[in-house]
């Protein structure tokens, strides 16, 4: 059994950890940088650890301080949260060799996970479709050119270690690909440090969706059905929803299975996602996030699941009882995520409240939105019967938001979630550049 | 302006454009501040009278204390072994890189040098106690 | 279609339904006393009227400037809330003659279930169990001491037209009946204009439960489950919980089919719950309120129904498409009332927010709590799968309140979650006192 | 400026257009503020040097002037029938029980009479509109 967590993360997620782990009646243990003392998962948190100073290659990303933090405060497993060491499988391994509990896959999951190649390999030998590309990484010129070739340009070039946008060529011609090849392997080493890149069909207009997945290690994985994430500005996603309004039953179906068959294939433990591309009827492997993701209140509130909680209770070595049967998603999720467009001292701070509102946030009046960290500010997540409902409930939702002292996105938000295309279900991943680009433009 | 003509700097603040003003010297701080309202009017130029001060007494130097804090989380010991006498005690005086205690971290020991020539004041910290990032442990006086 | 609503009401309720208007893309009037000039309810509607000075009687009791101010708003219906005017059949009249809609039931029903002798013949009727007691009013003392002594002691009296606790007096032997019937007499006159008593049997331990029903005045009635009310200070509901960790299956579906044939035989249109008591395998219909309840998102929790959107569709006409095979009750719901033990500007106000709460308020830092009106505060609502879980999720909740400026009720409400009668779910109507004055004698 | 004369820093800033002053020194911190209403008035001159003001001229007694509110919701009228004359105009004056308006509240056609004796100085609400509880409807002077 686990009575006490190490919190590895800041901000909200932080938060929603701490308020899992008092669900649980377990205690809760925050590791925090000197830039997040007064937060609220510290002043939440049942005891609280200060593990360096605000950059975070030397607090959030610091295993060391972090590892022994736990061990010194008695604690019996650390939670990562999301980014900062969540799907480090060094840093997972290094907490299982302190004999700590990894809330989070095995260390060897995450390590076959986090090399998109191998993933890839995976999901392929699971029966995944994934885009035409190169399984291996690309050897040299002429490797890609014959690669290339056969897949069919437009191609997109990928650091095989890497993610986030980050090392990303798109190539749409032969003559094109020396140069992108280059300019890929010198992004990717400096990135990633590993300058193996891998090459894709690049697909113009397409969907991003993802599977929740949760399992529990001894062979029962369930599906929470997928959250729509096609809405993102720069590779980053603004709105996440579910069920998405431009998935078929069958897609949606053929989607859920294939994520399972290849969770069951991996023995993966813990909650966990498989994100795909879909353009049209067809959809295509991306890439396995093997941790909690921020969107994950999306599928809580479609399934009523507590993706923390299971996490915690799964890293116990608790069995899952139910059986996919008893997972009964219903209605429509939205989650809108508002982030700061500047830091510094919030003065106003209104969240809205009442019927069919989450609202997820570590700020409040008086607090600082440090300049150091990720500019997430809030989640505002809604639960409705139906989208056209959820839409007007997140609407309302958002017209009852006051933040003053810092800019944000809200407006942008509200801009999004109110255009046509958007209502409408049909838009692609350059929905933001269409709407908010051109709202400046004639501002 | 070592004698402060607190006179003179208001004639200079009420002539200028400025919202606010602060001025410091090792003896005074001074801040002046005007409401955005006014400091758009015209106003006529203060008058100058005669301020009589006494000469300055030289401030009385305090004895300059300085922290030395924990660069990383572990357990704190001031001795090098259990048997073993402390590396320092209050009073002692120490010079750069003379050992300072050990903070052990994953069963290494990680010896904590002084940067600078100095004398321990207060030792902050409870031995055989968890330090945090940044927790004072020493209390010091450069010498 | 209704197109814009008069809000008669004030406070978290009146923000309830202006909330409800927004999803629903009606334009919300709220009708305001000066005392809530700056009240969000106020705030967050598209128009407000001023309907009078603070005293109630001469604002939100003004029949008259309510519904001049919904005429010449241009407003299609007036929505009463809770309390107020919300089971004035007067009231539900001159609005039904000023051509505007009443949202709730008509003004016939709310009539004869004002009357506490007609509702129990009406319930005679519908075949419900009853407290035995006179059905009738009781004439004079021979009258009484007949009735009393078929009945048994000890017995209640209580005004015919009352409610609330007020003109209610137990009796318990024959010897006290004179002065009692006297009394009671003189407090239902004082109270109510009327002196007409009747009498019941009196329960010494019940348990105060409520079903939910909704029905759309065209045959169809929903019932969504019962809520326990027991947890009550001076009458006052202070925690209210579904489902009922007493009840058993048979005995739940009992009342509610009871309660369902009652609305149909009512032919009651709109929200509306029926209240008993219950004493071990017994119930005994107490009464109807024809209205929305301050405790209804309880039931929301549970059944995922929104009772406000819901009661504005049926006034609309629509017809519930549902039957009640749709209605899936599920999990658990929680709520506590957070109150004020004083007036006075609230200088600090944090509430709970995150996974699984739910949180109805109007007040927020700088907000005056009125001494014109009634106490509550906020509402803080959970839901969990499970009771246990549920009583964990609030105890996390209510930890993160935080309230300066006035006193509240938050640490007793603390106390009461935590108790060991309490989360055992054995305990009757008097576990306020029991653990809250108790508490008082030791500090 | 060692021993601090509080006199005359008091009366540098009466004659500046500050809004606040801070001054700390060893031994003395000296926080001044004017209030905002304060510092638009005319401040009588310092005694510090000779300034030629002009005489202060009495301030001009305002004429107090009193609001009547409406004491219903309804609509309101200035004249008792379409086409009839008002009741009153800006510069009436009339008697205590003289009717001022009408507000319609489900077709009665409530009279508001005035209190007392006084003169319409103005009208506030538009006529045949809607006017609320307690809406300004007019701005009156006791007579």
């Amino acid at each position: 059994m686990i009575g006490s967590i190490l919190i590895a993360n800041r901000g909200e997620i932080a938060v929603r950890v701490v308020r899992a782990c008092k669900d649980l009646g377990i205690r809760a243990v925050v590791a925090y940088s000197q830039a997040d003392a007064d937060t609220l998962a510290v002043k939440l948190a049942d005891e609280a650890v200060c593990i360096g100073p605000a950059p975070t290659q030397e607090s959030y990303l610091n295993s060391k301080n972090i590892i022994v933090a736990a061990c010194l405060k008695r604690c019996d497993a650390i939670h990562p949260g999301v980014g900062f060491l969540s799907e480090n499988a060094a840093f997972a391994k290094a907490v299982e060799d302190a004999g700590l509990i990894f809330i989070g896959p095995k260390s060897e999951t995450i390590a076959l996970l986090g090399n998109k190649v191998e993933a890839r390999k995976a999901a392929l030998a699971a029966g995944l479709p994934i885009t035409p590309g190169s399984k291996e990484a690309i050897a040299d010129l002429a490797d890609g050119k014959r690669n290339a070739s056969q897949i069919g340009y437009p191609i997109i070039l990928k650091a095989s270690s890497g993610g986030g946008g980050r090392g990303m060529r798109i190539v749409r011609k032969e003559s094109e690909l020396e140069a992108a090849l280059a300019l890929a392997r010198k992004e990717a080493k400096l990135f990633f440090g590993d300058d193996a890149v891998h090459m894709e069909r690049f697909l113009e207009q397409p969907r991003h969706l993802e599977i929740q997945l949760l399992s529990d290690g001894k062979g029962t994985v369930l599906h929470l059905g997928e959250r729509d994430c096609s809405v993102q500005k720069n590779h980053q996603k603004l709105l996440e929803e579910s069920p998405s309004p431009i998935l078929s039953e069958s897609l949606r179906n053929a989607m859920c299975e294939d994520s399972v068959r290849l969770f069951q294939e991996l023995g993966y433990r813990g909650a966990g996602t498989v994100e795909y591309l879909v353009e049209g009827s067809s959809y295509y492997f991306m890439e396995v996030n093997a941790r909690l993701q921020v969107e994950h209140p999306v599928s809580e509130l479609v399934s009523r699941f507590d993706l923390v909680r299971a996490q915690i209770e799964i890293a116990q070595g608790k069995s899952l009882s139910l059986s996919q049967k008893d997972v009964q998603l219903s209605g429509y999720a939205l989650e809108c995520r508002i982030n700061g467009l500047s830091a510094g001292r919030i003065e106003k701070f209104v969240m809205p409240s009442g019927p069919h509102v989450r609202v997820d946030t570590y700020l409040e009046a008086g607090s600082v939105l440090s300049p150091y960290y990720d500019s997430l500010i809030a989640k505002i997540i809604i639960w409705a019967p139906s989208r056209e409902q959820g839409l007007s409930v997140m609407q309302r939702a958002l017209a009852e938001v006051e933040i003053e002292g810092v800019k944000t996105n809200l407006e942008e938000q509200k801009l999004l979630i109110a255009c046509r295309p958007f209502s409408s279900g049909r838009f692609g991943t350059d929905l933001y550049a269409k709407v908010c680009d051109q709202e400046k433009k004639h501002a | 302006m070592d004698t402060l003509n607190l006179e003179q700097v208001l004639s200079l603040f009420d002539n200028s454009t400025l919202s606010e003003l602060e001025l410091s010297c090792p003896t005074y701080t001074l801040k002046l501040k005007r409401s955005s309202t006014e400091q758009n009017q015209a106003r006529p130029s203060a008058p100058v009278a005669k301020v009589a001060t006494a000469p300055e007494k030289p401030a009385k130097a305090e004895e300059k204390t300085e922290i030395i804090t924990s660069p990383i989380v572990g357990t704190f010991y001031l001795t090098p072994a259990p048997d073993a006498p402390p590396y320092v005690r209050v009073g002692s005086t120490v010079q750069a890189k003379d050992v300072l205690c050990t903070i052990e971290a994953m069963k290494l020991m990680n010896q904590l040098e002084a940067d600078y020539a100095c004398e321990i004041v207060e030792i902050l910290a409870k031995p055989e106690s968890m330090v945090e990032f940044g927790q004072p442990l020493f209390k010091v006086k450069r010498i």
